[in-house]
């Protein structure tokens, strides 16, 4: 097999800009500048053939791109809203807790939420109430997102734990 | 490269049994060994060798899970019912018959194992090959259901285990553990610095250090350690 | 522009699969008959240019995926999905059941799933749906991994029941 296209094989299935150290562990005996190389010929052979992607070199790694002249028509394609896992605990806290306040979300979480907060009112998931202190609730959005009819319909805590229980309560189970 | 397969193969039995899925799976496994069908399958020494394997096993002390234990018991109802003339109905009548309930089950279970290595042979995404990647490790708003609630939920949980007892002790309740140091020292006049954070990790360990270090800064308590990484103790002065 | 290349940047730029409903939607004046054709040339575009990747079809979409030959170069950089046969086990029952309660799963396997279903809704294979009890169903996911198209393209569950029989049936005559 030939390397370049196992170079090739590395940055598309990256997420994220794949770091040039990553992609020589993977390709022992590969040195930097003959990754550039490869990635050079990559490059030149996608234009030539007429692909609509190209690969990029950004923050000490490589990463594919579509190229500019199809933005128009990606554009027609809703691009679907994405969440973090931080903002997800941050829904899931206001979800299950009710309105509640930046400083409850903070504290329950153990880290600071405002970025979260951000996103998610962004994606109307959650809006805000004004008062002393600002509380955060979710909207008729999220019910739709998740499927519910309403916040009565998220299973409570309790049933939560037929999965997701603590490790050393599930010794009886010879399932993993 | 298949770590899931599990084929009854020829080792000893007894060093396979906790790779049987569960009872049934360990019925099954007799089954094919006593070349019986469930058509023409004989309860009874099924029943023989299922309950000795699961009291030789208990014998070697190999843990054994509940669910075992529970179909051991019953295999033995369904034996008693096969043996009782009652149980038995002489024109073929089909209303009692736990045996046949124990093959239905068998069978349903057999299909369902038949479909999982149906799955476990088609070409896995992440396993035998892998999607495009994705600019970011992010959750697709569309793709959300309950699951990715609690599964947040339970993130949170196992994070804050820890973070809380951090913050708890080391910023919040140095004061606390002043107040628990000094009662201490009251009542036995020297005391270890495992012994103020009921050894009960890392982080009420930190939390307990620091509470020494400002009771001796303001001269209420020494600290004594005998040589480097000796076990520190704290005295009143 | 080639509408080929403008088929091939949506797919690209799309995260998972792709709904074919979505790539009709960008792409107007377009038949599905069409856009399968234009998929099929790609994929052969892709073959003669010795492509480490091609199109598959899967969740009523179409996602790109790497060859199976550059999966030994990849497991370096990606740590392969693990599912136990437990898992697998669990997984089988509630994609042939239809969304159905831990209590079913348990007693169709004989042993407790809780682990199981924990690992397969961290892989988002399933997910729950409210109510009491809870329920689980397969995601879209689950068929984007095992390169199903629906639920419909599973292997009819009474087939393994069939050769169940059919071994029975030949087993009886040489055992009596």
């Amino acid at each position: 097999m030939n390397r370049r296209e196992i170079v090739e094989a590395l940055i598309f299935s990256g997420s994220g800009a794949l770091q040039v150290r990553d992609i020589l562990k993977a390709l022992p005996e590969t040195g930097e500048e003959e990754l550039e190389g490869l990635v050079d010929e990559l490059n030149k052979l996608y234009l030539e053939t007429g692909r609509s992607f190209r690969i990029e070199r950004a923050a000490a790694g490589y990463l594919f791109v579509t190229r500019e002249e199809f933005t128009p028509y990606l554009r027609a394609l809703h691009t679907p809203a994405r969440l973090t896992m931080a903002a997800l605990e941050a829904l899931a806290v206001i979800a299950y807790k009710g309105p509640c306040s930046k400083g409850t979300i903070d504290s329950i979480r153990g880290v600071d939420s405002a970025s979260s907060l951000k996103s998610l009112l962004k994606h109307q998931l959650i809006d805000i109430k004004g008062g002393k202190p600002l509380t955060y609730y979710t909207t008729a959005k999220f019910l739709e997102v998740f499927g519910l009819d309403s916040l009565a319909d998220l299973p409570d805590l309790k049933q939560f734990e037929e999965v997701f229980r603590e490790e050393s309560g599930a010794g009886a189970g010879g399932d993993t | 490269m298949l770590p899931m397969v599990n084929d009854p193969g020829k080792a000893p039995f007894v060093l396979r049994l906790p790779a049987f899925e569960g009872p049934l799976d360990l019925l099954l496994y007799l089954i094919e060994k006593n070349r019986f069908t469930l058509e023409n399958l004989e309860v009874c020494p099924i029943i023989e060798q299922y309950l000795r394997y699961v009291e030789q096993a208990r014998s070697l002390d190999v843990s054994l899970a509940g669910e075992f234990l529970e179909m051991a018991s019953y295999l033995i109802w369904l034996k008693s019912c096969l043996l009782l003339p009652s149980a038995k109905n002489e024109d073929g009548g089909e209303e009692i018959n736990p045996a046949r309930e124990l093959k239905e089950m068998l069978q349903a279970y057999r299909a369902i194992r038949m479909a999982s290595q149906d799955l476990n042979t088609r070409p896995m995404l992440y396993r035998d090959r892998f999607p495009k990647g994705l600019p970011q490790e992010e959750r697709d708003v569309a793709s959300l259901g309950i699951g990715a609630l609690l599964e947040a939920i339970s993130s949170i949980r196992a994070r804050t285990r820890k973070h809380v007892l951090n913050v708890t002790f080391t910023r919040f309740n140095i004061a606390l553990m002043i107040e628990k140091i000094q009662g201490l020292l009251k009542l036995k006049g020297r005391v270890s610095l495992l012994e103020v954070a009921d050894a009960r990790g890392r982080t009420e360990l930190i939390g307990a250090f620091l509470a020494v270090l400002e009771l001796s800064k303001r001269s209420l308590a020494r600290i004594i350690q005998s040589r480097l990484f000796a076990m520190i103790y704290i005295t009143g002065r």
